[in-house]
């Protein structure tokens, strides 16, 4: 496999072929800049995503920790999210192999807002897969996607949630293979794409890396991020792996309580590296929340984005040989954390950037006396959930909120 | 098909295959929509003519199939199926033609204490299949079970899609046990109203290769098995046709063995075309 | 006065001791850096608010009107605008001040929610003053400033617009001087505001003006910026007014057209620029959307940060001396450069940044080769209004977006 | 009141403060409910004893003023009160008291074909009045509208705040005319439950300057009036309780001369008190 024990091309043999162009073009482009692909990536990432991001001190975290934080700005990214790392790095890639048109999936809408951002950007024709469900709760992703030009494509089937909208990317892609570039929205799926958007993605650490050594004159003790596929987990921790004294957390979503209910195949977490076990979905031999038989369970978190039953192979592998330490929050934790950042720094963090604020508040004692912390989005698009779920929660970070009329 | 697994002849499939030719391959999904049915249906295929008989143990994400097995899919787990319920259905058939598992690999993987193929392929044996097919598992990826098979002398049939050419087929072709499954056309199964291009060019580019070949992905009538027998198929695949009737006929076990009678002469009916008038071969359609 | 025969210190007795000792901040803090004032700006900005910003080439705007156009993208900074430059800067300067308590006025939002991130990052306590009814139609907005920990003064009296925010923050300033500092919103109010507001914007000329420099190499034959009250307009143009062969193209509201009906004492557009008036408003002499014997009327746009009967006093004077071309583009025309931008180049512009890109597609032809545009903030606040609008309307540059049940 | 305004005597206002101090000044907003009633409710107040009257020019953003003047100010221009027909009821009005009007200074401005202060107080001396209050001129701007006044015999009476101090303070009170309006605390107009401690303070700043002194911004009762006047004022200013009387009252003209009668007592009391016992000065009460 391709990390120890974990990764591999666990796909329909028709998709095959695609996978070794992809490999090929992975190499000669990403690797060796071939037609100085990366830096014309990295020119637009400038331009258009508005790269580098800052690492800013967190003045009254720093004093409520009583240790140094940083927060890394993701969230400053066009689009309000690492998302766009990944998606104009594939775009433009499928723009280098020759590809006519790019499809992505998307659960709550981030990666296929950052998609169709990345195709309008680069003139190349778009189709996002989007289950029903999510297509009528999350209406202002939808829009952002069709102003952009892109088709969105309600998938009917199932729960309509982000499973079945991979489920259906998949089978557009070994129909229209030969044309069509799937852009996958983490660093999940067969190989090469753990790798390439983990590439992709790794400007996150190596801007980090940069920055902490000129702000505080070294390398951070611990460095915290999200977890859910892991593309900004990984884009975080890419560049600290050689680097033995910095500790790796990868924070989950621990939902409103750990372990699977098997009965309903559910699971009310997203806890794949605490909790999951091996097995193949979407491509890739990685951890998974599972039944006992093998069938895929639903995964719940209060956030959207951090809400799949798997994980990043590459990620299972750091976890199973112990350089990152798989932790989670559970959803009132996180939603304090969102409280807690927008409240004391001005920042109003994606919900799934909250579960990484919201273990430095629970476990700041283990993090040493440096810590960056990876604030992987904007949390403007979770205003409506964390409104209705602070409302039936009894929160201490929360504010008041109610100045409406009646 | 309750004999000890080892006991199962080293060729069971392409044997009924090659005895047959043209022969006819049927698919469905067990537990759509419970155990007891499937068990009905399957015995009505084997009356029809079917000779090898595929059954699909459902797994959550079936991302190679349409609509059509993804709905059997989904109405085989909201029954309870399970990978014991189905070993125990297999282990219950007493079919003329052999019958092959279809599934997922993380089914495969989960069977047993720990993710490991081998108790699956262990169990299947034991209850009596003679084949494994994996519509996510490429040959690269496929050692741990190809071995496992071998051990237990059940074939991995391989699939060959539109889009798989060069050193790609030679591996392929070398690694193939049983039969080589020909992908009509690229996407998903589903029945379908015409024969591809594809088709053609696939059976055209395996014609050097002295393996069984049989083709499925989009068959649905008698003609259609007629038309691909005559381009060169050693057998027909059909799935979402028997699912469609499975989901929508009054009487479903009779209609099955009546629709497997129908694509058995269709593919019968190709072979004599091909053996009277080998000139006469018609055009493939246009896409 | 202080431009020309604009500025001025038009306010209550009460205020004018403020407005001295703000004046003796501004040239120490912002002038004289003293403290380190300026430094310490500038580095915030650019940790907390992500500057500097990216000018980015538009190929296909380039392609579209064959000359070449670049953007420069202050829908990056933090919060979506260009608003947290001033808001930071002023929040910032007051706490050199040694103020406790900073307010604002906010109409749909924008400032009041830069002004609570400003106060939340700086632990100012902040209180933001909004009409009654922008309170109940803008209330994502809301939220977030009640989750950046600031209260939010819905203000009962008249239309609940702007307007009445402006002049009850006035009220409780005439109230709380002595402790208080107002952050107003733009480069309007009495002196030395306009200045403040307008160096704390300069940055946004100061970086495109080098950028382009080093993209092109050479200046721009014309900037381009939407006017509300103007504070993205003279924080783009200020570093070009002395170099003459730079035009400069201030882009109103046509809203639905222009003109002020007296009868009603409403004008259905925000051309203050094209169409106004001189008279006195919110502490200065400016340009007036007004009747004729000296009301302020209702102005109109579908840009609710257009929306205003005032603008900058210095802009009003640049526009009397034909340092700047006041023009102006109806609500479809913006309509159409919001759809056309998010189409071709994977932008969602703010409405008000809308109006540039709308002025563009009718007039590029006398923009000369090379032009940049001000992008001033990001669209995602407007999507309601802009699904809402465009469903009334016919606009050739609009995508249909109709994918929902029902 | 429609004598030729150059014949206005210099120092009208001066002379109406000075002879009867303690002076009671009263405002009202001119159109509030329309300008009919305005002119019975001036009568009103003169007839009550108001030695000064401020008549106030509705403006739409009217920045200074609290909420029960803003709603006056709402009310006279739906009634769609204009500055011509402003200065036709001063025309019309016959008072005892000098008149003032108070407004913005945008209205000003605004009258006549362009932005010019001349016409407004030109046509403000031809209907009779004596002097103008505009709460958003401070001293600095004031030059312009003070020569227009010069010119034409016009008070121009400037606000003296609670942050008014020092050189400031200076530059005002040396340009005072008719009397020093002395704004009794921070904020907006509007009546108040007490006198506040700024009033104090204030006062005994301006106790070296020879100028009549009238204290307003609060002051709603005859109680107030008294001790305002304790404090030193020359004149105390009311307007926001007049207002409520205005918009709350079954009879306002009856209960407005009530009203002045009640404060110009007060204030008269406040004034004899201070002759009879100047050592039993009230203490301030605490903010």
């Amino acid at each position: 496999a391709t990390f120890g024990d974990y990764g591999g091309q666990y796909v329909p043999e028709a998709l095959m072929p695609a996978l070794q162009e992809l490999e090929d073009a992975y190499e000669r482009y990403v690797l060796e800049n071939e037609d100085g692909f990366m830096d014309e990536f990295r020119e637009r990432m400038r331009d258009f995503g508005g790269r580098p991001t800052p690492l800013q001190r967190a003045d009254r975290l720093s004093e409520r920790y009583d240790r140094e934080i940083y927060l890394k700005r993701e969230d400053l990214v066009h689009g309000g999210a690492h998302k766009l790392n990944n998606a104009l790095g594939q775009v433009l890639l499928s723009k280098y192999m020759g590809k006519e048109r790019v499809i992505a999936e998307t659960g709550a809408g981030q990666h296929g807002t950052a998609t169709a951002m990345a195709a309008a950007h680069l003139d190349m024709p778009c189709e996002i897969y989007m289950g029903r469900t999510d297509v009528n709760r999350q209406r202002p992703n939808v829009y952002r996607m069709r102003m952009n030009g892109a088709e969105v494509n309600p998938v009917e089937a199932g729960s309509g949630t982000l499973k079945e909208a991979i489920n259906e990317t998949f089978r557009d892609w070994a129909t229209t293979v030969e044309t069509t570039h799937y852009v996958i929205g983490s660093v999940v799926g067969p190989h090469p794409f753990p790798k390439l958007v983990r590439d992709f993605q790794a400007v996150i650490g190596r801007e980090a890396r940069e920055q902490i050594r000129e702000k505080a004159g070294r390398l951070p003790d611990s460095v915290v991020a999200c977890a859910g596929g892991g593309s900004n987990t990984m884009g975080t921790f890419h560049e600290f792996v050689p680097d033995d004294d910095v500790a790796l957390y990868a924070v989950e979503a621990g939902g409103s309580s750990l372990g699977v209910d098997e009965e309903e195949g559910v699971a009310p977490n997203s806890a794949t590296l605490s909790t999951g076990t091996d097995g193949v979905l979407h491509g890739a031999m990685t951890k998974l929340l599972q039944s006992e038989e093998g069938q895929i369970v639903e995964s719940h978190s209060v956030s959207a984005g951090l809400d799949y039953a798997g994980v990043g192979p590459e990620l299972a592998n750091l976890v199973e040989t112990d350089r990152v330490t798989p932790v989670n929050v559970d959803d009132d934790a996180a939603l304090n954390g969102f409280h807690r950042l927008s409240n004391l720094e001005g920042i109003i963090p994606a919900l799934e950037s909250s579960h990484a604020l919201g273990y430095l508040e629970e476990s700041h004692d283990e993090l040493g006396d440096l810590v960056v912390v990876n604030v992987s989005g904007r949390g403007d698009k979770d205003l409506e959930t964390v409104l209705e779920e602070t409302e039936k929660r009894d929160l201490e970070a929360a504010p008041d909120v109610e100045v409406f009329d009646g | 098909m309750t004999d000890d697994s080892n006991a199962a002849p080293e060729s069971d499939i392409e044997t009924a295959i090659r005895e047959n030719d043209p022969a006819l391959i049927t698919y469905i999904t067990a537990g759509d929509p419970s155990l007891e049915d499937t068990k009905r249906y399957v015995e009505a295929l084997d009356r029809g003519g079917s000779d090898l008989i595929e059954l699909g143990l459902p797994f959550s994400e079936p991302v190679a199939e349409g609509a059509t097995i993804q709905a059997a899919i989904n109405r085989a787990l909201d029954a309870g199926t399970t990978p014991e319920g189905f070993f125990e259905l297999v282990d219950d058939l007493e079919t003329e033609a052999p019958l092959l598992v279809m599934t997922y690999y993380n089914m495969i993987l989960q069977y047993g204490s720990e993710p490991d193929v081998r108790p699956f392929v262990e169990r299947a044996a034991e209850a009596g299949l003679s084949g494994i097919i994996v519509p996510d598992l490429p040959a690269e990826e496929a050692d741990p079970l190809r071995e496992a098979c071998d051990d237990h002398g059940l074939d991995l049939v391989f699939i060959v899609a539109p889009t798989t050419e060069g050193e790609r087929l030679e591996t392929i072709m070398s690694q193939v046990s049983g039969f080589a499954y020909v992908q009509a056309r690229l996407g998903t199964t589903g029945a379908r109203a015409d024969v591809s291009t594809a088709t053609h060019e696939s059976l055209e580019r395996l014609s050097e290769y002295d393996v069984p070949k049989a083709v499925g992905f989009g068959v649905s009538e008698g003609d259609h098995a007629a038309e691909i027998v005559e381009a060169g198929a050693d057998g027909v695949i059909v799935g979402s046709a028997l699912i469609d009737i499975v989901a929508g006929s009054d009487d479903p076990a009779a209609d099955l063995e009546a629709k497997a009678e129908e694509l058995k002469r269709g593919a019968v009916r190709g072979a004599e075309s091909l053996t009277v008038d080998t000139e006469d071969t018609p055009e493939p359609e246009q896409p």
